[in-house]
């Protein structure tokens, strides 16, 4: 599904990712993690062009980028290869002036893939499934962190995506309110959703993962599953960043 | 001692007349330059390269070049270079249009690049266009942080409309100076005019506030 | 296109009026719309130049100011405007046909101070006169009054509140204006007066310089007609009239 | 068509001056208006009852009658009521220094209030007096945010300088009025005036923007 | 040390604490948790007067204060009270235009309780106490968000108060950062600073507090020693937030 091959980005003469690889098969559910500043969101980004790689080779859903610093892709390109993925980020970034049914409405809507009645029958469905169908008339504001990124889950999902990506979804919230956005994206997990994480719950990447990455200064230290990588870690690094996360 | 004699003042018919024409120039090249911001202000924001110079230019022009300048150009020099002669109310208000067109572009700009790059980016995950972004996503939340700036400078174009004075078209300071002229009682009548601005501009002003307290 | 052509082909001309600046010019919305020595003036030269065409000519009004008459001239706004004194520097920016009349020169006193019989007493530095920038009568001032003190401001009606809030003393102004001015607002002067020797400047019409000139010549030889039988007095006298003014105020002995 | 006679400006000696006036009472009255803004700035941020009320009106009224009719109460008004004459060139700055201060009382306001609750909250925690709150603490950071709209406001009035041409101050248009007179030029001498302002006030607003992209 | 009785604070009609008691000996650490808006922070800044409280009584380190809903208490009254606590906030709020060592030294000098050279040295001894005499001439922007609150806990330390006030000091930080945080605060209940603690770090309530304080709605519903309260709850409500706080 994502093969992702000696990609590289620089900022200015910042190098941030210097060289990864990265598969993740259809169905499985990447964490990736690493202390601050590794390079986690770059590579997120990079995925769905948010930022252009300096080098390297982008495969998701069959659409192929190849890149070598003055790659410049065409706007329609772009779009078209960002639609194999969705992504959510730390922040919601839920629009501000849209009820909760119009943000999820957005994506189909104004894009003109489906008319308002369709748009509105799927949004209502993606609500419900994340345990939402009763705030779908309030805006933003006036709902909790976690079901603001429920809601920005549902949204992501409107354009059924092949890939979700989610950015530290969990970090911006209340310690309370973690859990129904973990519960959300377990359940996504369960019904075969491809996804990539970057998270500090070492509880979901334990129990939902099918895969740990472990980056560290731009690099892919050490990769596998969960089980290997946070019960077995194999460099000092990763050892002390874990005894460091989980206090 | 000066005594006043303020009886001088006493000719609503005048004034009502003045304040109409004033308002009028106001409110339709502030219209009007608001119109030329927000198109300016998009292709600012949008970054085409030379079209982004030339309205740098115009911009730095217009603010920085007396306002009186700008309206003498456009009612006689224009007319004298091109030997094309605007209607004289258009070329009057052609001027402070422009001038109003400088500033809410930068107003404009300004009030696009304060929406956070994460809306921005949200609505490039959702795969939308430039121009669907814009439209659907950051100028419905740009315009309500425009309106109080928006709002002072549309004051500052009440009262710069004082200038059209020079080419003759009646507004207060007109009327004011030639009251003056019939009465010489300058003090009674400029003070007068004063308040009449004011009594413009107060409702507008609480207005803004209210709307800045509500942010 | 010559001024001439231009009045021959549409049959009218455009003169220039002032809103409130009586007994010069003042806009009165009658028939004659705008009155004053001004318009008499521009009206009759119209009058006469039809004669001369040999076709009706209609007389159109332009409102002007006195800060932009000149841009309005060059811009082609207004045909003739008489009321202006020429100099060779302005020659080269208008053109100027006259003298058409001259109006004697006059002081009206502020409250704090007292008119003099002659310039040689005002040519102290105690007096401060309040000035229209770029007047003849500043230049008359700076010659042959040298003494005085000169304060030079943008309009008439910011002199006027130079000499009533006591920043300057004197007004150096024509005499119908002082005789208008003191008539409308007798409380804040002390008086006025014509020092000897009798001092004016000679006032032109200003016109666009379009290189031919005819209208120019026309207007020149009107005015030497005109003064030198004085029948341009009457112009200049009805307008005063019509501004309010008391004519018998007029000092004997005055010529045009 | 008009035929161009740019001859007409070139006295150096006039233009130097004016400018030099021009720029001397920018300055003068822009840094007196910000010392007066800063007094009221400070006092309406401390919410003293009346005293803020008065501030308000005060600002109020500055801001909304035309910058003209203040010149003519300070300088021609003043004296006729209270019989009590100032200096020529303290009453011609100080309508323009009393207009700055009302604009820079409500830059200053802002500017304070913009600081986030967390460094108030911080220093009281701290024991800190207001006014080692004020000194130390919030003005510091204040300053450098006040420093791109004081600008604007600076070039602002460097251009209602202008204004001060009606009290008989040779600045740059006054200058341009009697050229105008003598010369019967105004297309020309206006334009030159008006790339004057342009040339004084370019490395301004050059300087200006530069300081607000570090931010 | 700490006695709070009856104490409650309403902002306009919303009364948010509710008759709050809660008594701190010296050399306790208590541990406030609870919901979010259960008024845990508002009580924290009832303490030291950011807010006033509406009615009850307050006394710390034998300092009184009534209060009966019109009570103003002077500056300076204030200012005494406040002296006997210090802050930390979840956000640092450290100063921006002062050197880290600036920062620490703030409190001493601008209260001119101290020379200059007496606030340094003070202040290089407690910047070298939470592990940072490296860093004395940065500014904060130039700091980790875990060396920042570090900065924070020092500038707080050097007024010498008899209580440590924290609201949630670790929840702005990267996960790796909050072990050096927590370790500083050990250190100091080690040394028998008393503390009051808002966190939802149930690693520290556990081995750190000698008293645990559950809020909700404005109440105190639980309190006592950490393997009491945390280990064997009474109440359901209880037993499920830190059933969601531990996923
Ligand atoms: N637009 C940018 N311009 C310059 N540098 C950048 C940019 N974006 C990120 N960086 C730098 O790249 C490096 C990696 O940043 P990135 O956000 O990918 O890290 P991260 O692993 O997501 O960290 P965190 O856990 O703090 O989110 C950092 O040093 C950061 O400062
Ligand atoms: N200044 C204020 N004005 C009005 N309401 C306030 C104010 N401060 C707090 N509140 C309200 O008081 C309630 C309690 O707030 P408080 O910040 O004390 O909660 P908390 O327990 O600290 O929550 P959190 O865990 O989210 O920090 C909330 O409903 C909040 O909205
Ligand atoms: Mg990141
Ligand atoms: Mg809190």
């Amino acid at each position: 599904m994502i093969d992702v091959r000696n990609l590289r980005k620089s900022f200015g003469t910042l190098e941030v990712l210097k060289g990864i690889d990265l598969e993740v098969a259809a169905g499985d559910v990447a964490v990736l993690i690493g202390p601050s500043g590794c390079g986690k969101s770059t590579l997120l980004r990079c995925l769905n062009l948010l930022e252009t790689p300096s080098a390297g080779r982008l495969e998701i859903a069959g659409r192929k980028l190849e890149f070598d610093g003055t790659t410049r892709v065409p706007e329609r390109q772009q779009a078209e290869f960002r639609s194999a993925t969705g992504m959510v980020f730390q922040n919601f970034n839920l629009f501000p002036h849209m009820t909760v049914l119009e943000n999820v409405m957005s994506g189909p809507l104004l894009n003109g893939l489906k008319s308002k009645a369709e748009a509105k029958k799927l949004a209502l469905a993606l609500l419900d499934r994340v345990g939402l169908s009763q705030k779908t008339d309030l805006y933003p504001r006036q709902i909790s962190g976690g079901q603001a990124q429920r809601v920005a889950i549902a949204r992501a999902l409107a354009l059924e995506p092949k890939v979700m990506l989610f950015d530290e979804p969990t970090s911006a919230l209340d310690p309370e309110l973690v859990g129904e956005v973990l519960e959300v994206m377990q359940s996504l997990a369960r019904d075969g959703t491809t996804m990539i994480v970057v998270t500090h719950e070492m509880g979901f990447a334990r129990e939902v993962a099918s895969k740990v990455v472990f980056m560290e200064g731009g690099h892919v230290l050490e990769s596998g599953p969960p089980a290997e990588v946070l019960g077995a870690p194999r460099t000092e690094r990763l050892r002390s960043f874990l005894s460091k996360v989980e206090h | 001692m000066y005594e006043f004699d303020w009886s001088v003042v006493m000719d609503p018919q005048l004034w009502l007349s003045a304040v109409g024409v004033t308002v009028a120039y106001a409110v339709v090249t502030s219209i009007a330059g608001l119109l030329i911001g927000v198109v300016l202000g998009l292709a600012l924001v949008s970054r085409i390269p030379v079209l982004g110079w030339i309205i740098r230019i115009y911009i730095h022009v217009f603010r920085c070049t007396p306002l009186l300048v700008q309206i003498v150009w456009f009612f006689y020099a224009l007319p004298m270079i091109t030997g094309w002669t605007l209607p004289d109310w258009f070329a009057a208000g052609l001027g402070l249009t422009l001038y109003m067109g400088a500033f809410s572009a930068e107003i404009f700009r300004a009030g696009v690049i304060s929406i956070e790059k994460g809306q921005w980016e949200a609505s490039t995950v959702l795969g939308f266009s430039y121009w669907t972004k814009m439209r659907h996503i950051i100028l419905p939340q740009a315009t309500r942080r425009m309106i109080p700036p928006i709002v002072s400078q549309a004051i500052l174009q009440l009262k710069n409309t004082s200038l059209l004075s020079v080419v003759a078209v009646p507004d207060i300071m007109y009327a004011a100076g030639g009251l003056t002229m019939s009465t010489y009682r300058p003090l009674e009548v400029y003070t007068f005019a004063a308040l009449l601005y004011l009594v413009v501009l107060t409702p507008v002003t609480l207005l803004a506030n209210r709307f800045e307290l509500k942010h | 296109e010559a001024l001439w052509d231009k009045i021959e082909r549409t049959g009218e001309v455009t003169c220039g009026g002032i809103h409130s600046y009586k007994p010069t010019s003042f806009y009165t919305g009658s028939d004659l719309v705008y009155e004053g020595y001004g318009p008499n003036v521009c009206r009759q030269m119209v009058a006469d130049l039809s004669k001369e065409m040999g076709k009706p000519l209609a007389v159109k009004w332009h409102e002007t100011t006195w800060q932009t008459v000149v841009l309005d001239l060059q811009a082609g706004r207004i045909d003739i405007f008489p009321g202006m004194t020429a100099t060779e520097e302005r020659k080269k920016a208008l053109d100027m046909a006259g003298p058409l009349y001259r109006m004697t020169d006059c002081v009206i006193a502020g409250k704090k101070a007292e008119t003099k019989p002659t310039w040689q007493d005002y040519n102290t530095p105690d007096s401060t006169f309040a000035m229209v920038t770029g007047t003849a009568q500043t230049n008359f001032l700076k010659t042959d009054v040298p003494e005085a003190k000169i304060m030079t401001l943008k309009e008439m009606s910011e002199s006027v509140m130079a000499v009533q809030s006591g920043r300057a003393d004197y007004l150096l102004q024509e005499l119908p204006i002082c005789l208008q001015t003191f008539s409308t607002a007798p409380q804040v002067f002390s008086g006025y007066t014509v020092p000897t020797p009798p001092a004016g400047i000679p006032a032109a019409a200003g016109l666009r310089k379009d290189g031919d000139g005819r209208l120019r010549d026309f207007i020149q030889k009107w005015g030497e007609e005109k003064r030198a039988d004085q029948s341009i007095a009457p112009l200049l006298i009805e307008g005063f009239k019509a501004a309010g003014m008391d004519t018998t105020k007029i000092p004997e002995g005055i010529e045009f």
